[in-house]
């Protein structure tokens, strides 16, 4: 069995980081495959930022995501360019706080707040993408949820791992509060 | 051009398509003609405080700006 | 965008890819100022620089442009305008490129007096490879190679290419952009070789490791530590540890490369009659 | 340490993790993108282990400074991407004559010239051989995952310490900046080889004397044993000595001891190729689709094998040549327009149809490519 | 002018004679051994026909000073050795990405390394293909003798901007160094081609546009065209461009003229293969004693012939290919340890045994030493 | 030969490949002496050198010794002394070696001040490869390829190197060998980047070229032109043309680079505890 | 035919500029084949010097001599490696004012006191080359004595055609006064 | 060291095979102590006007001279 995830949106944003928690929570702490890549502007720096995360049973062979099953949108861009390459009965994960317009009739749709959460109940805008892991591990069940808690406070900056844990919880719960197909935009 | 911000009369024109919201233009302007809008797009809110004083064009590092007068465009 | 500017711009390549509030776009603008003021021909005019953020200006400026290798700027430009003297010949340069890779090059067109204007974008870091210490970082700052802090020492740039043998040697900043702009006039205008060093905002990999985040902290920053040659040269070193020197370090006439060059023909005609 | 651990590492922490391992105290650079990481991170790990970090004015400062360290015995390393490892190539001849130790990592991008530097590439396969002018020895490395490039890293550096040779690992800005799981080894599961010290006192020592295996002792400097290195022809002394006689003798030693020595470096797999029909002779990151690639074309029936080389330079010809023997067709997949296709024409020298599978435009292989590519010729269909 | 003329030069001198007739009107270069009497000779010949010399600080500030001058649309020149060349090949690359027309002399010395400068070699032939990063195309010629350096030279110029390619042209320390009688000859009779200039106004121009032969209109700095040239890789109006599609039309464009356009670099030349068993491939100086011991077998009725390769790369494979069909061996005789040899035995595949008889000692072939290697293959005593 | 010189030469790889009157054996010698009197130990001092007549000198010394490749010597000592900087280190170079194709590497030691000594044999000519005209052959001199002359303009390396942040610079000359000495026994024992240009003799390229053909001439040339630099002081900018300053230049106490790398790592010890 | 010269001494006595008159006269005044090259000590100048010429009706396949046809040897150390590598039939020219030890009962050797001629005779020691250019066209009829006075005349330097043209009549006539072998040597 | 020109006492030595005959040590010597052979080799002429300033041995560029006193060997 083998999960594509890509978490796509802008430089900053902590895309990369959030993918590398994923990959690591995989590989140290589930004991499975995975491999996490990201791409790159021409000059590595600035613009669209994307990472892309595999996780496997078994050794990847293909480290980019061709279609994935499950996508993090935290930017209109990030959106309209890969929502295309996802699976037929895969997740778009879409930050509503950041993507005004998205297709609300697409089963595959589920829309939160992610940066809107980070910024007014937590504080810090900086979480929103472990907020986002939060989110993914509860939409999927490639990692469990003790490696990724693991995988946080190993990989975030020194000083931040209780905020960040926080966030990680937080995420989890919003699951609730998300909005499927069918509902109107959250912001 | 895409967009003028204001009327003919207005000294400063802020082409939207350029700026990148760095917001040296505001904070450098002497007179705070200019603020930032939601997305900190400089904008020109104080037209007519503008001394002309050309800094806000010279020092944007998006070409963003032109001040009109004498020797702009 | 100004209509005089636009001029000398290639518009359809913009927005350019410098990050927000990089100061790249002042000294960009700034030379194009200088360019009209003189009236130059685009035509006639040939901009060369090498590999860096700031080595990309010449992409977005609509004259002959060549992008070349790392820190080698000079020397295609040496071959551009030994072989067409008529050419305004123009490098753009990092202060990696010009002074790391390309220390040598720049040292040795100073040397000769070639009618080349350098103008170095200072921004104290490897931009485009990602935050790097660059021989002007200073001493004890931080950078990506340079996590307890930067061991070498800085060169002082101007003083370097004024003993080099430069003719037209000056610092300016992004903060001052006028005198700045002054200063790349009287530079293109010079016969030899002349430098200017425009001190210029990285605020995201110079700025953000060493807690001036933003392109508007950077530009205090040039403000609140420029001190001009003329007082400068009235303090003590101690006192101006940590200031930026701006000014006009050497300006004087010398025999140009290719006139030296050109004369040395004419002297020696008759030993080259022959064949 | 003691036990073994996973660890999720980017191709280019590996390399410097690795290093660390193998006993690398000095890395001088230039940073250069897709490479820039191994430096940085060396800036902060190098001190905590007692070693030494420098960042060079360019990349033939960095190259002829690690030569430079090594000379005192310490292991040493630089690491570069396409421009910079082009910069290189004199001094990297330097360290070749004069036998000093180095290891020099190239996380190649897409070129010619400046190309396109966040783009992976496979296009300087043959400059890893080539690059400096004359023949001289060197060994070069293409391993195919991060995991590989952790041993790799490793057994670069015991190669060029036993043998006295600059060893080449070239990665590519895939494997450099991906990030999987590498099992790390337990300590006292890593063989480190060292240079050989001198078997004399500082008055019989002779730098160049060949005592049998090809490779001359090394003292370093500052330890009583003055000698002289060169960049010139030299004798048995280490002093300049432009006779032809000499010049005969040490081109093939150091030519020699590199044929002599191929256990020490020679490192490929080999899977599924006892009935193999079709041969894919892989290295570096393709591999890892290609392996995808076979495996589906074993399951639809097609006899593919694969003969992986990562230890590219020296070629490993005798293998190759005994597999090309017994298949009808060998596809060698590339990220360049076929380098080391041209080596495998050569080795295979008709015994079967070679044929490559191509990409010059920065992007990586999909299995699917690699398999459309197998089927093509296994269906016979060209 | 006018009448043939016939004159004693050394090949150095040869290079710089049919360089002005070519009309060089640019050189910069740094001395070294064996090629400094080139730039020597240039100092003082160019300005005599209203060109320019200079003597850059380094090898690396000569080769991009060369490019600079070739962007005015004056044709340009370099000149080195085996360490200067391996310093020239980060902007032999820029020069072959962005298609300025070049002419890069190397007269090779023993390597690697310093080496031994004084002595003669052929060991930077891989090197003139491989020795920058990524994929290239690029033209190396390897005359045999002096005259033929003269030939070289000006058909190296028309290469290079008929093609809009780097060419390198390959002497040795021998023929840099040795004299010869060179028939010069008649101005009416030297056929010089230019590089093609713009065919539109300024504002149409698109300066990497394949019009149909894959070779772009190229247009002088400083008359009215101005456009972007850079080493990133780039689309058809000269800016940068990081798509993989674009890599791909570009990479395969320059790669692609150059198969293309065969007919305006290939040069061989064929003796006494009709009836040939036996098959000597030569180039450079070696060919010079390989004719004398191929006329002596010859006469003791051995059936050897010879295929002279003189523009070495890109290499002549269709042409070898037919010819190794006929005989049962080849021999390549090299002063290096076996580099053009890989590239036959590549070609060849297998239809001809092929071996190869090689110095790597610093001195040059005697007629006898070919001689008796034709003898041990032709009697099969081997 | 002079038994204290002998203990520190190869003296079975004497005589050496100079040509008569070639000035190099003279500084040699000088630096053999001023490592006597300073009592360095032959074990623990490593000669660098690049390619030229002048890099071959460390061939003959009974040390550590290490010829590079041209211009190259300074990153090669720079690697030797980071990897131990309790190994003394000097750097033999040519005029074109360390100038020329070197330049930059000299710059960068000079600001790093990086504990090395640099000797530079200046010949003002390329010696080895047979007498091309170097960056310090002076203007409208000749040479093989300035056939009408030299239309480069020469470097005051002392200057350059002075500027690039050096701690000690002295120029001396082959016919003040006494004072030559001195300056390179300073040059050594001062921590920090020390540079000693010493004016040397190739009476067969240079000498012969430009009307000083033998040793003798050239040592007199020396002799006659050499104006110290407290005198230099008081003269006029045309006096001085053509003139030899000859004297310390520069003397001062500053953090050298090795320290200044174990004072940050120091300062940061909690930052790279971890792993 | 092919007849293989080789000029050697020490380096400043013009053995090469006697090797390029020699082979200029052939090919640009006789119309023949000539190759001319030397030997460079490593680092190109001073020491021994060597000059090799091969004069040829066809094309020249070997620049080197192999065994010289005439060995013109002007200082004891070329007599010394140099002779052994002479034809049995060949001429060793010895200029007896530098070469104080050669064996007199070698039938190959033709001594004359050449530098000695060009010393006090013509008061130009640099003039010897030239001296011996006019033994050497005596004692072979490689090049003809025209051929070889054009050449004289284009390559030495200007100002200086007419001692080296009077240089190379004296050498011409000097033949007469060279000790052939068995008597003792001239200086 | 094959040769020693005078007697013990000599406070000039001249080591002929090293000597490149350049005459430097001739030409500077403040007392002409020294002198050309027939080969241009320096010798010693006049030992007894020697004042042991040592010019000639730190001058000679081939190590050939060797002054005797407090200092030399
Ligand atoms: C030969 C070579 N080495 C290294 C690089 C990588 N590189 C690209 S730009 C750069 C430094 C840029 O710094 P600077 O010149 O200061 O320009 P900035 O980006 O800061 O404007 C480096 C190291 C390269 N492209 N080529
Ligand atoms: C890369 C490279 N370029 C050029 C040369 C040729 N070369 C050898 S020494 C030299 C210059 C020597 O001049 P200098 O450094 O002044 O030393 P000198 O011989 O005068 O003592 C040159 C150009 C070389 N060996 N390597
Ligand atoms: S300075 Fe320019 S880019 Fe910055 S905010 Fe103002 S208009 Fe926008
Ligand atoms: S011209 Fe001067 S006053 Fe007017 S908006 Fe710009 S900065 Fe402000
Ligand atoms: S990285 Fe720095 S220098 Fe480069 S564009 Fe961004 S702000 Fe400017
Ligand atoms: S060529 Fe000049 S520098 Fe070289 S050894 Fe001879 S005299 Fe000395
Ligand atoms: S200085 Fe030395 S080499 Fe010169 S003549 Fe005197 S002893 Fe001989
Ligand atoms: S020591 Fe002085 S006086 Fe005596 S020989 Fe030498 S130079 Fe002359
Ligand atoms: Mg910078
Ligand atoms: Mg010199």
């Amino acid at each position: 069995m083998q999960t594509q995830l890509r978490l796509a949106g802008t430089g900053g944003q902590g895309q990369i980081l959030a993918g590398i928690i994923l990959a690591d929570a995989a590989v140290t702490y589930d004991v499975k495959y995975a491999t996490q890549s990201q791409s790159y502007g021409p000059e590595s720096r600035g613009g669209a930022s994307r990472a892309d995360v595999v996780i496997s049973d078994e050794p990847v062979d293909y480290p980019k995501v061709i279609e994935a099953d499950l996508l993090l949108c935290m930017s209109q861009e990030a959106y309209d360019k890969y929502a295309k390459d996802t699976t037929e009965d895969g997740i778009i994960l879409v930050d509503s706080t950041l993507v005004p317009s998205y297709c609300n009739e697409d089963p595959r749709v589920v829309a939160c707040p992610i940066t809107g959460v980070a910024r007014d109940e937590l504080g810090r805008i900086i979480v929103a993408n472990v907020v986002a892991l939060g989110l993914i591990v509860e939409l999927t069940d490639i990692v469990s949820t003790e490696a990724v808690r693991k995988a946080v406070a190993a990989r975030v900056p020194p000083g931040t791992q209780e905020a960040n844990l926080r966030a990680f919880e937080r995420g989890r719960s919003l699951i609730n509060e998300c909005l499927t197909p069918g509902k109107t935009s959250g912001e | 051009m895409s967009s003028k911000e204001l009327s003919a009369e207005t000294p400063v024109r802020i082409d939207r398509s350029l700026c990148k919201a760095c917001g040296i233009c505001i904070a450098f302007c002497p007179k705070q003609v200019l603020e930032a809008d939601e997305g900190a797009i400089a904008v020109v809110a104080h037209p007519e405080e503008c001394i002309r004083c050309r800094m806000c064009e010279l020092r944007c590092p998006d070409f963003a700006v032109t001040v009109r007068g004498d020797r702009g465009g | 965008m100004n209509d005089k500017l636009k001029a000398y711009f290639r518009t359809d390549h913009l927005p350019h890819i410098w990050c927000p509030g990089c100061g790249n776009g002042i000294v960009t603008a700034a030379i194009v100022r200088a360019i009209d003021d003189l009236g130059w021909s685009k035509d006639d005019t040939v901009f060369v620089s090498g590999i860096g953020c700031s080595s990309r200006a010449p992409g977005y400026l609509d004259f002959n442009t060549l992008h070349t290798t790392h820190g080698r700027a000079l020397v295609f430009a040496t071959g551009v305008k030994v072989a067409r003297p008529d050419l305004n010949v123009i490098v753009i340069t990092g202060d990696g490129d010009a002074s790391a890779i390309g220390g040598n090059h720049l040292i040795h067109a100073a040397r000769r007096n070639i009618d080349i204007t350098t103008i170095c974008f200072n921004n104290n870091i490897y931009g485009m490879t990602g935050g790097q210490y660059s021989p002007l970082s200073p001493t004890d700052s931080f950078a990506s190679t340079a996590p307890y802090g930067n061991a070498d020492r800085t060169f002082d740039l101007c003083r370097l290419v004024e003993a080099a043998g430069a003719s037209y040697v000056a610092r300016g900043t992004t903060y001052h952009v006028t005198p700045l702009t002054n200063m790349i006039r009287r530079g293109l205008e010079k016969k030899g070789f002349s430098f200017v060093e425009a001190m210029t905002a990285c605020p995201v990999y110079f700025g953000r490791r060493n807690k001036l985040p933003t392109g508007v902290d950077l530009l205090n920053w040039q403000r609140d530590n420029a001190v001009p040659v003329s007082r400068a040269a009235k303090m003590e070193p101690e006192e101006l540890a940590g200031k930026i020197v701006i000014g006009t370090f050497l300006d004087v006439e010398m025999p140009e490369y290719t006139e030296t060059y050109e004369r040395l023909l004419k002297e020696h005609a008759a030993d080259r009659s022959g064949e | 340490m003691g036990e073994t651990t996973r660890r999720l590492m980017q191709g280019n922490e590996a390399i410097v993790e690795a290093a660390l391992v193998a006993g690398c105290r000095f890395f001088a650079g230039y940073p250069i993108t897709p490479s820039t990481e191994i430096a940085e991170l060396l800036a902060a790990r190098l001190p905590q282990a007692g070693g030494r970090f420098i960042q060079m004015e360019d990349e033939i400062a960095s190259m002829g400074a690690a030569i430079g360290a090594s000379l005192t015995g310490t292991k040493s390393m630089t690491a570069t991407s396409g421009p910079g490892f082009s910069l290189k190539q004199e001094n990297l001849g330097f360290a070749s004559l004069t036998e000093v130790p180095v290891v020099v990592v190239n996380v190649q991008r897409m070129g010619p010239s400046t190309g396109m530097p966040t783009a992976p590439s496979q296009g300087d396969i043959m400059q890893a051989r080539w690059g400096t002018h004359g023949d001289h020895p060197v060994v070069a490395m293409a391993p195919a995952s991060v995991g590989e490039t952790y041993e790799a890293t490793i057994k670069a550096f015991n190669i060029s310490e036993a043998l006295r040779v600059p060893v080449v690992i070239l990665l590519d800005e895939v494997i450099g900046h991906m990030r999987e799981g590498v099992e790390i080894p337990r300590a006292e599961d890593i063989q480190l080889l060292e240079r050989k010290g001198p078997s004399t006192g500082p008055a019989d020592h002779l730098p160049y004397a060949d005592d049998g295996t090809g490779v001359p002792e090394m003292a370093p400097f500052g330890t009583g044993y003055r000698y002289h290195v060169t960049g010139l022809f030299h004798d048995e002394t280490g002093f300049p000595d432009m006779s032809n006689a000499t010049a005969d003798t040490l081109m093939r030693r150091i030519m020699g001891k590199m044929e002599r020595h191929r256990d020490v470096y020679e490192w490929t797999e080999t899977t599924d190729t006892e009935d193999a029909e079709v041969l894919l002779v892989t290295y570096g990151s393709p591999a890892q689709a290609a392996r995808s690639a076979i495996r589906r074309a074993r399951r639809e029936g097609m006899k593919v094998g694969e003969f992986r080389v990562v230890t590219v330079w020296p070629f490993p010809e005798e293998r190759l040549r005994q597999l090309a023997g017994g298949v009808r067709e060998i596809i060698v997949p590339e990220m360049n327009l076929g380098q080391l296709r041209l080596e495998v024409e050569r080795v295979v020298a008709g015994r079967a149809r070679v044929s490559g599978i191509n990409r010059t435009d920065g992007d990586i292989f999909k299995p699917d490519e690699i398999y459309a590519g197998i089927r093509e010729v296994y269906g016979g269909e060209r």
